[in-house]
């Protein structure tokens, strides 16, 4: 455990709403490696986004973190001072944000915005123009975009959805950093691009000994990319295994779930999906969220909330079923 | 089985919106001011309707002078003071307000349907509709309101009406643009798109798919209206034109009151304070009605 | 009120040291200077302006033949003196010699023809005083002037008080050759916008439209200067609203207000140390004219019946103030006004007893009657709602309507549109009573807002125009008393009181002779303009309070 | 841009065009014979053909229209009843006090609008918000006619802090003119006296003037910031370590300005109507008062004209607008 | 063999985007396919390939620029759509959010189609609805709900029981899950195929995801940059892939299990830039990206062959081409 480069401990976030806090992440548990590639899947909703950005403290305004820590080298993030934190922003961590086209200011240039990046990237250091634009142009070629100067001349909207992901991740790409929080990456591209990209990340990792959170609803890409996977299910993480532990022998009922609604290449239908839908993040029911939805609940499933427990070495599962 | 029926349809009608008036009223009632404008709105409306029981001195707004209580300070029996007709001044504020609620109702009254007909109509069906229509509204839009009105008032005899009719006509152009935005826009979207391929009427369209989606806009800025409309008018009777004597509005107080500033000063501050009064309350109010029909996660 | 602090020249070292190192906030009021506020630009032009403001130009810039006296008469001034043919029909004047334009030309009898025949032929201002009646001005020699009549007219001169002396070679000089009045081009209309011709005291230096007009004191004004206090500089400016005269009354930016300010203010302002109020009478009387062709008012009972619900005494006292009530339909204080004429009083009862006798007695409830007031005067808007109040318990009801004052110059451009009644105070043009009964019951004078009777009387034309025609002043007065009792008898208006003009003014610094005498008892009464004849008042900077 | 640019002219120059014959009709159809009117009762009744004639009073309104706008295309307006000028003589004359009463105002409402905007913002939730944000909603609440009385009052008679009526103090001479603009002018003849007694007149109409629009322009900035505030490309932002008042000044401001310049076009160009009754309060000497008398008066060429040149002024604020709205938001800038 | 539907010849849609310059976006470049009675054809292809555009085309949205749509027998293209067609043919949008009217609740929205094709009496208005709401799933609880109080899932249901309100023939489905989980994903899908079983409707599915293509067509067609690339039916198709942008996007499909991946073509790599719709290469528009691009492929833009019988590919590869095996 020596090599734990960022950890998250019983992290807890609740969104203000009108009928009252929405208690979304649910005391979550998440650690990353160093030059690890962790993977955190779970459909749409479940607090993946909300969980990721809490590690920069970027949530906004109407989130608050009960309680929990997250901790950096050893450093809690979130009770550190403003200019540490700063630090942390600037050179050890960066999040590649899900929502490409609202990611980027509008009326700023695509450059503008890059080179902001790699200005305050070392605030000791004085960029000067030429080297900032070289470095936005390899970053943009990174991504496999063609006429980097003319893209970092235009505005977000001119780019079309594919395009402005790829320039988000490259943003995230510009200066090395030492942790890579990639929130679905891919969403707006096509499978062929996807794949493109995920290779670059997987490169990366490889080649700068960084270390990757990637977020994905698709356990098809989390199963392409990643050494490690974190499922995660209404705020929860139920499930963490190596990734082929993990599609070898899904154990949470969730996970099975899951699994089946897959389509398969492979043809043979589709099952019937996992029963009843999502609940309510506001005064959810004790006990597991699933229960509602679990084909295997029991009295105690309703009542208790299921805490993770090994079942292997590197496989552990918040069940029951399990304990 | 069919009264079954019925029951079911009236509880979910009730929990649904019942659902709804707790999500609109959580939004409006977040700010605190929100809830502070409506009841400065609903205590205008209150105070409008009672007047003549509110009133400590009804008789005051009709044919009397006395001018051995003229110009007096504000006392325990007038609390708001005098005119220098010797009318109780809080008598006539409280009427005022009639008058102020009438005039911005029938403008917008007449000013909103016109405007959002138009609108609708030249942003849903584009073409030379919306080129012949935007243009009219550009030309209305390009003379302040203030001398649009007093050029139109002054064409007609300077009483309520016309100058009811000049803020009417300087104000529909605003629901017209705002409104043909929105249709433009919302005639790009899917749920028009499926109406149209059903095979709905353009009648259907305009008024049943896309007007309902441009209430709480139009909701919004008529809340704020009323308080625009009231300062028009204010600032029209203020130049002359407006309710004829001995009838009182606001505007008129306010203006011949401040020919005796500052040593009547009750005759200007308090019409000026109740004027501040129901405009502050419409403002609020529209500032919580854009909140409450504000998108946005929950 | 400034009371304690008068004219006299004993005020402390301090308050003088005071005065200067105020100079900065105060303007130039350490200069002898006497701003005056007024409602509209006056025009400088003798042939073109006629309104208050224009007139009181008038008077300070330029000279007429004769200079008005208090009694009603008139004394020589540029005119040495006068004869009159036989027939009435041709008046000879001898002119002042050595009197000098403000451009330093030497003023001849030419000049005066010129002005007569400037006049007319433009027609404007008060042109139509002569109009009908002078035929031609032409001068026999360098220094006497010659007027032809076509009729007698009794009061011709007293109306030449309104006829101002231009210099006729400046204007040549300065036509715009392309213009109405054939070989006379403009007749340097253009150019009189913005320069004076004349002999007077002051001499333009500035005229901003809607903004001010600024004349300096003319050093070689033919009566001399024995006046050393007389003011510097004279400014007329064009602002009469309440709260703006008000602040610079308090800031001693203003020596003296119009007369259009409300009792209210004047109150107010008088409150203010070191003003006073002056009060003076130019005739004028204020009027409720009744449209004596629109039902209900063309009922003669009627209109008596509504003359019995007016408070003459609490109109003086409480609303118009200093002003009496009026004995008829000429100000008392005019020359030939009768004084023993039927009065009526204020009487609900009385006013029900006309009114049954009226032929609307049984359906007054179809028949309300409409009061026009001008919204800019609220001492009208004062008497309307008492008027309406009484009305009410009568049984008649009253409609005010407030308008700006040119609606009331449309709405009585006909008999049809004419209000019902209509509160408007009106001046005599020069001192006697016949020019207030010409222009408030002359035929000639409807559709104008000076009647709104609509009399159109033949008996009444008839008799004012004998009387005009009449020179002998007695026989003429007694003319005057038949139509004023006939007046009375028709009741086209009701009279409400002698209308005196109120002005603040700064007392401390400013001595103002009609002002001075009104103190002391005496309202004088003036034709419009001459209660403010700068070259007379006396201004002392150095005691300008704090 | 520039075909943004040619589109806007031509939209305006349609809008004058239809502008124009709105206020002729308008002001030909006000009721009453505008030569009588001109002068006076008692003119003699050929005194008032002449001038019925002079004013193509006798033709009918569509010839009228033609003698007008030909006039009006050579820069001829007609002439004044009212001063008995050529109404562009007035104009120019009353213009430049109204243009520099315009300016400062509208200087005023920008600074102090965007000063407090990003203040309140800024501060969201504290004292200084809840101060501004109540004092807005005040300052919105009343109208400017009674705000310009008020101010009259307190700072000219009460506190005497400055003077309250005119453009110069009546001891002054004023700066030659070269600009019409009494500021400027005394600034160029290097007249500090004149231009600091100019300043402190014109402070107080101006600010009168601008509050009402100023306090609006500070309550959307505040909104549209804190609107933008919850944005995701601002989150972005402040997860790549760039530094609070650079998000700030940078990243919030520029895309808040666009709602609001919008609206502050609309405002500016109120400015213009607002100015008639502050003119007529603080005796300013400038077109909205000559307006008003000419509207008072059914001066019809000076009404024409007013109503002209401030649709005008108001077609060339908002389109200054529109180009500053560009230059902020690329979309419109760069797009058809 | 059933009837055929619909069928679309040489179908073409440019859209305009200089006229001065004389640009255009060939967003639908030559298409033909045809679907029978009780089939359902996917329609697959990346982002912007103009999947959309001949979806919008058929429904009427848009003027063709050239070839025939022909539906129930008749050339429809650049015709105003009957009453008839607005009955039989009906569509659904990707994203549910937008395609119900918030301000209206599912009564209202279901409403509309009944009661402009009078499919049933007003009296028996609510009684349809219920059933209507019944057959995709749905309580009668939902009718008095507003789409804002009903997840992505439900309202997409919505969207197709107000399709199926007139009783169509045919419907088109543009990515109605794309937007969607994957298990609210499964339960939409069944339902689509339940009510295909049970009335024989015929889907043109819009889709880019190729995994769920296999569960469900029973014919595929593949797109790029508005042009057909390979038309097959399904076992064919994903047997014996043979366009190189086919292959390439088979093995790029990220997969769940060992089972999967053995189906997948060994991965190819992808290279290269996507050309702008506005200016699409010479030759085939795939030359850019393909891994297997001759000469000829710079040069000549492929002609549509069939290879095998309903297996239709647009390559050189199988045509001027075809290697010497
Ligand atoms: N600002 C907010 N206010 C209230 N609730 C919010 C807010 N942001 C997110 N939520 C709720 O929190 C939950 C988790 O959101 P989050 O974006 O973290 O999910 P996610 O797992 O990233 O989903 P996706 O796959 O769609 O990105 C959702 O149910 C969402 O509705
Ligand atoms: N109305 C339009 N005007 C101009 N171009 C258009 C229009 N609609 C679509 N296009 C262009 O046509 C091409 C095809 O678009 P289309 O929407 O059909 O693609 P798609 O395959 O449905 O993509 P997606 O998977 O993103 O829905 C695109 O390049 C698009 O930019
Ligand atoms: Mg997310
Ligand atoms: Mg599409």
């Amino acid at each position: 455990m020596t090599n734990e480069l960022l950890s998250i401990k019983d992290l807890e976030v609740w969104y203000k709403t009108y009928r009252g806090y929405a208690k979304v992440v649910n005391g979550v548990n998440l650690t990353v490696n160093k030059g690890e590639k962790v993977g955190v899947v779970g459909e749409s909703g479940c607090g993946k986004t909300t969980t990721m950005k809490s590690i920069l403290r970027m949530n906004v305004q109407s989130a608050y973190v009960n309680s929990g820590e997250i901790l950096y080298s050893g450093e809690n993030i979130l009770k550190m001072n403003e200019a540490k934190l700063q630090e942390i922003r600037r050179r050890d961590i960066a999040m590649i944000s899900q929502e490409p086209s609202a990611a980027l200011n509008p009326v700023f240039t695509i450059g503008e915005q890059i080179r902001d990046v790699i200005r305050y990237s070392d605030t000791k250091k004085k960029f000067t123009k030429e080297e900032m634009q070289s470095k936005a142009i390899d970053a943009i070629k990174s991504v496999m975009i063609s006429d980097p100067e003319r893209i970092l001349a235009s505005y977000p909207y001119q780019l079309s959805g594919g395009m402005k992901q790829r320039i988000c991740i490259a943003m995230g790409l510009v200066v090395p950093r030492n942790v890579l929080i990639a929130d679905e990456p891919g969403t707006a591209l096509d499978v062929t691009i996807q794949d493109q990209i995920h290779r670059l990340l997987h490169n990366l990792v490889e080649e700068k000994d960084m270390s990757l959170i990637m977020i994905t609803h698709s356990l098809g890409v989390a199963r392409e990319l990643v050494d490690r996977i974190h499922v995660m299910y209404a705020g929860d993480v139920v499930e963490v295994a190596k990734t082929d532990d993990l599609f070898k022998k899904p154990l949470h009922p969730y996970t099975i779930g899951l699994l089946d609604c897959v389509p398969k290449l492979s043809g043979g239908g589709i099952s019937e999906g996992i029963y009843g839908y999502v609940p309510s993040y506001i005064n959810p029911a004790p006990g597991c969220r699933f229960a509602s939805r679990c084909p295997k609940a029991t009295q105690i499933c309703r009542e208790q909330k299921p805490s993770m427990t090994s079942v292997d070495a590197e496989h552990s599962v918040a069940c029951f079923n399990y304990q | 089985m069919e009264n079954q029926g019925r029951i079911h349809k009236n509880t979910f009608m009730k929990e649904s919106t019942r659902e709804n008036m707790r999500m609109y009223w959580y939004k409006f009632s977040r700010n605190k001011l929100s809830v502070l404008g409506l009841l400065l709105v609903i205590s205008s409306i209150v105070i409008a309707i009672f007047a003549p029981v509110i009133a400590p001195f009804p008789q005051h707004v009709e044919a009397f002078v006395d001018y051995n209580n003229a110009s007096l300070a504000p006392s325990s029996t007038y609390w708001f003071g005098t005119d220098i007709f010797g009318r109780d001044i809080l008598s006539r504020i409280i009427f005022a307000f009639r008058g102020a609620l009438y005039m911005s109702i029938i403008v917008l009254a007449i000013a909103v349907p016109v405007g959002t007909l138009l609108g609708l109509i030249a942003g849903y069906f584009g073409g030379w509709f919306e080129v012949v229509i935007m243009r009219l509204t550009d030309i209305f839009l390009s003379i302040p309101a203030i001398i649009l009105a007093l050029s139109i008032a002054s064409v007609l005899e300077p009483n309520l009406t016309s100058s009811m009719i000049a803020v009417t006509v300087m104000w529909w152009p605003w629901y017209t643009r705002m409104v043909a935005g929105m249709a433009k826009s919302y005639s790009k979207e899917y749920f028009i798109k499926n109406a149209e391929l059903i095979g709905a009427s353009k009648f259907h369209i305009l008024f049943r798919e896309i007007l309902p989606n441009c209430i709480s806009p139009i909701l919004t800025k008529m809340a704020l209206d009323v308080g625009w409309v009231m300062l028009i008018g204010a600032t029209l009777s203020y130049c002359g034109l407006g309710e004829q004597p001995p009838t009182p509005a606001f505007g008129q107080m306010i203006s011949d009151g401040s020919k005796y500033m500052p040593d009547l000063w009750w005759m200007t501050i308090y019409p000026a304070m109740a004027i501040a009064y129901i405009i502050l309350g419409f403002n609020l109010l529209g500032d919580g009605i854009s909140d409450m029909f504000n998108k946005g996660r929950q | 009120g400034g009371s304690s602090s008068n004219t006299s020249q004993n005020s402390d070292a301090s308050a003088s040291n005071n005065a200067s190192s105020d100079a900065g906030n105060t303007g130039a009021a350490a200069a002898k200077i006497i701003r005056r506020s007024v409602s509209g630009t006056p025009k400088v032009d003798p042939a073109v302006g006629s309104d208050g403001g224009s007139t009181l130009a008038m008077v300070n810039l330029y000279d007429s033949l004769v200079y008005p006296v208090a009694d009603g008469t008139v004394e020589p001034s540029l005119a040495e003196s006068w004869e009159v043919s036989d027939d009435n029909l041709t008046y000879t004047f001898k002119v002042r010699e050595g009197v000098k334009f403000h451009n330093g030309d030497t003023m001849t009898a030419n000049d005066v023809a010129f002005s007569m025949n400037r006049l007319l032929k433009i027609g404007e201002g008060p042109a139509y005083l002569f109009e009908g009646y002078v035929e031609s001005a032409e001068a026999a020699d360098d220094s006497t002037v010659v007027f032809h009549m076509v009729q007698p007219f009794g009061p011709f001169i007293e109306t030449l008080t309104k006829l101002y002396i231009v210099n006729e070679a400046q204007i040549m000089d300065n036509l715009v050759a392309d213009g109405p009045y054939g070989e006379f081009g403009d007749y340097a209309k253009e150019y009189m916008l913005t320069h004076d011709a004349g002999t007077g005291a002051y001499m333009l230096v500035d005229i901003q439209q809607q903004g001010y007009v600024l004349a300096d004191r003319f050093e070689d004004y033919w009566r001399g200067w024995d006046n050393t206090d007389a003011p510097d500089q004279i400014k007329f400016i064009d602002n009469v609203e309440a709260s703006s005269v008000r602040t610079m009354i308090g800031n001693r930016e203003l020596e003296i207000t119009d007369e259009w300010q409300s009792t209210e203010n004047i109150n107010a302002m008088n409150k203010i140390e070191g003003v006073e109020v002056a009060v003076m009478s130019t005739g004028m009387t204020q009027n409720m004219m009744y449209n004596t062709k629109l039902a209900p008012t063309d009922d003669a009972n009627f209109r008596k019946a509504l003359n019995c619900l007016f408070d003459y005494q609490m109109i003086s006292d409480k609303i118009l103030i200093d002003s009496p009530v009026s004995v008829g339909p000429v100000s008392a204080n005019t020359p030939g006004a009768s004084t023993d004429l039927m009065q009526y009083t204020y009487d609900i009862e009385k006013a029900k007893d006309y009114l049954s006798k009226s032929k609307y007695a049984n359906n007054l409830a179809d028949y309300p009657v409409e009061l026009f007031v001008n919204s800019d005067v609220a001492d009208h808007e004062k008497i309307a709602l008492a008027f309406q109040a009484a009305a009410q318990q009568a049984g008649i009801t009253v409609d005010i309507t407030k308008g700006p004052w040119l609606a009331i110059q449309e709405r009585v451009a006909t008999v049809e549109s004419t209000p019902n009644m209509l509160c408007i105070s009106v001046a005599p043009h020069y001192m006697e009573a016949g020019s207030m009964l010409a222009t408030r019951y002359h035929s000639n004078s409807v559709g104008t807002w000076e009647q709104a009777e609509w009399l159109q009387s033949d008996e009444i034309d008839g008799l004012i125009e004998d009387a005009l025609a009449t020179t002998d002043r007695a026989a003429r007065f007694e003319q005057y008393d038949v139509i004023q009792k006939k007046l009375v008898d028709i009741a086209p208006t009701a009279w409400l009181v002698d209308l005196s003009e109120r002005h603040i003014y700064q007392s401390a610094y400013v001595y103002w002779p009609v002002a001075e005498s009104a103190k002391e008892g005496t309202i004088i009464t003036l034709p419009l303009g001459y209660t403010e004849d700068y070259r007379l008042f006396k201004v002392f900077p150095d005691q300008i309070p704090q | 841009m520039l075909r943004f640019l040619s589109r806007r002219l031509l939209q305006g120059v349609f809008v004058i065009f239809g502008l124009s014959i709105f206020i002729f009709v308008i002001s030909r159809i006000i009721p009453g014979d505008p030569a009588k009117m001109a002068l006076g009762p008692r003119a003699t009744e050929t005194a008032v053909e002449q001038l019925r004639e002079e004013m193509h009073l006798n033709d009918s309104i569509p010839e009228q229209y033609y003698y007008w706008i030909t006039g009006a295309l050579k820069g001829d307006l007609g002439k004044s009843v009212n001063t008995k000028r050529a109404v562009v003589e007035d104009v120019s004359e009353f213009l430049p006090a109204t243009i520099e009463l315009v300016i400062v105002s509208g200087i005023i409402l920008i600074v102090v609008s965007l000063l407090l905007g990003v203040l309140a913002a800024r501060y969201k939730d504290t004292w200084i918000d809840a101060l501004i944000r109540f004092t807005a909603y005040i300052g919105i609440a009343i109208p400017s006619f009674v705000m310009a009385i008020i101010f009259l009052l307190i700072f000219g008679l009460v506190l005497q802090w400055v003077p309250v009526l005119g453009r110069l103090s009546p001891g002054m001479t004023p700066p030659p003119t070269v600009t019409g603009l009494m500021m400027v002018d005394s600034l160029i003849a290097g007249d500090m006296a004149a231009f600091w007694d100019a300043f402190e007149h014109i402070i107080l109409p101006a600010i009168s003037l601008a509050l009402g629009g100023l306090l609006q322009e500070a309550r959307i900035l505040r909104s549209a910031i804190s609107d933008n505030m919850g944005k995701e490309y601002i989150a972005v932002a402040r997860g790549y370590g760039i530094p609070n008042n650079k998000i700030m000044n940078k990243y919030l401001l520029k895309p808040s300005m666009i709602p609001v310049v919008s609206v502050m076009g609309l405002d500016l160009a109120s400015l213009m109507g607002n100015a008639f009754l502050v003119e007529k309060i603080f005796n300013w000497p400038g077109l909205s008062r000559y307006g008003l008398n000419a509207m008072l008066t059914k001066d019809l060429n000076a009404i024409s004209a007013v109503i002209l040149i401030i649709g005008l002024m108001f077609l060339v604020i908002n389109i200054v607008v529109d180009i500053i709205i560009a230059a902020l938001d690329p979309r419109i800038r760069l797009g058809d | 063999m059933s009837k055929t539907v619909l069928q679309v010849n040489h179908l073409k849609t440019y859209f305009t985007v200089d006229k001065r310059k004389n640009l255009f976006v060939r967003a639908v470049d030559d298409v033909s396919f045809s679907i029978d009675q009780g089939e359902i054809v996917a329609l697959v292809g990346e982002s912007g390939s103009g999947k959309s555009t001949i979806a919008y085309t058929i429904m009427g949205m848009y003027e063709t620029s050239g070839g025939e749509i022909i539906f129930d027998g008749e050339d429809i293209a650049n015709k105003k759509r009957t009453f008839d067609f607005k009955k039989k043919a009906q569509i659904v949008f990707q994203d549910p959010g937008s395609s119900l009217n918030s301000h209206q609740d599912v009564k209202e929205i279901l409403s509309l189609p009944l009661k402009v094709h009078k499919v049933v009496k007003p009296s028996q208005l609510e009684t349809k609805i219920i059933e209507t709401l019944d057959r995709v799933g749905l309580s009668e609880d939902f009718m008095y709900k507003s789409p804002t109080a009903i997840g992505g899932g439900e309202k997409q249901l919505v969207s197709i029981a107000r399709a199926l309100c007139s009783n169509p023939e045919f419907i088109i489905l543009d990515e109605p899950t794309s937007n969607l989980d994957v298990s609210i994903q499964a339960k939409i899908i069944n339902m689509l195929l339940k009510l295909h079983e049970e009335q024989s409707l015929s889907y043109l599915f819009i889709t880019h995801d190729l995994s769920l293509v296999r569960n469900i067509s029973t014919k595929v067609i593949i797109m790029y940059l508005g042009k057909i690339c390979e038309i097959a039916n399904t076992e064919e198709f994903y047997g014996n892939p043979h366009h190189p942008y086919t292959q390439m996007l088979l093995s790029a499909i990220p997969v769940v299990s060992e089972e999967e991946e053995q189906l997948k073509p060994s991965r190819i790599r992808s290279t290269g830039e996507i050309p702008s719709p506005v200016n699409i290469p010479k030759g085939c528009s795939f030359n850019t990206r393909c891994h297997r691009a001759v000469p000829l492929c710079f040069e000549e833009d492929p002609e549509m062959i069939e290879v095998t019988k309903g297996h239709f590919v647009r390559c050189h590869l199988y045509g001027k081409c075809k290697p010497e095996l």
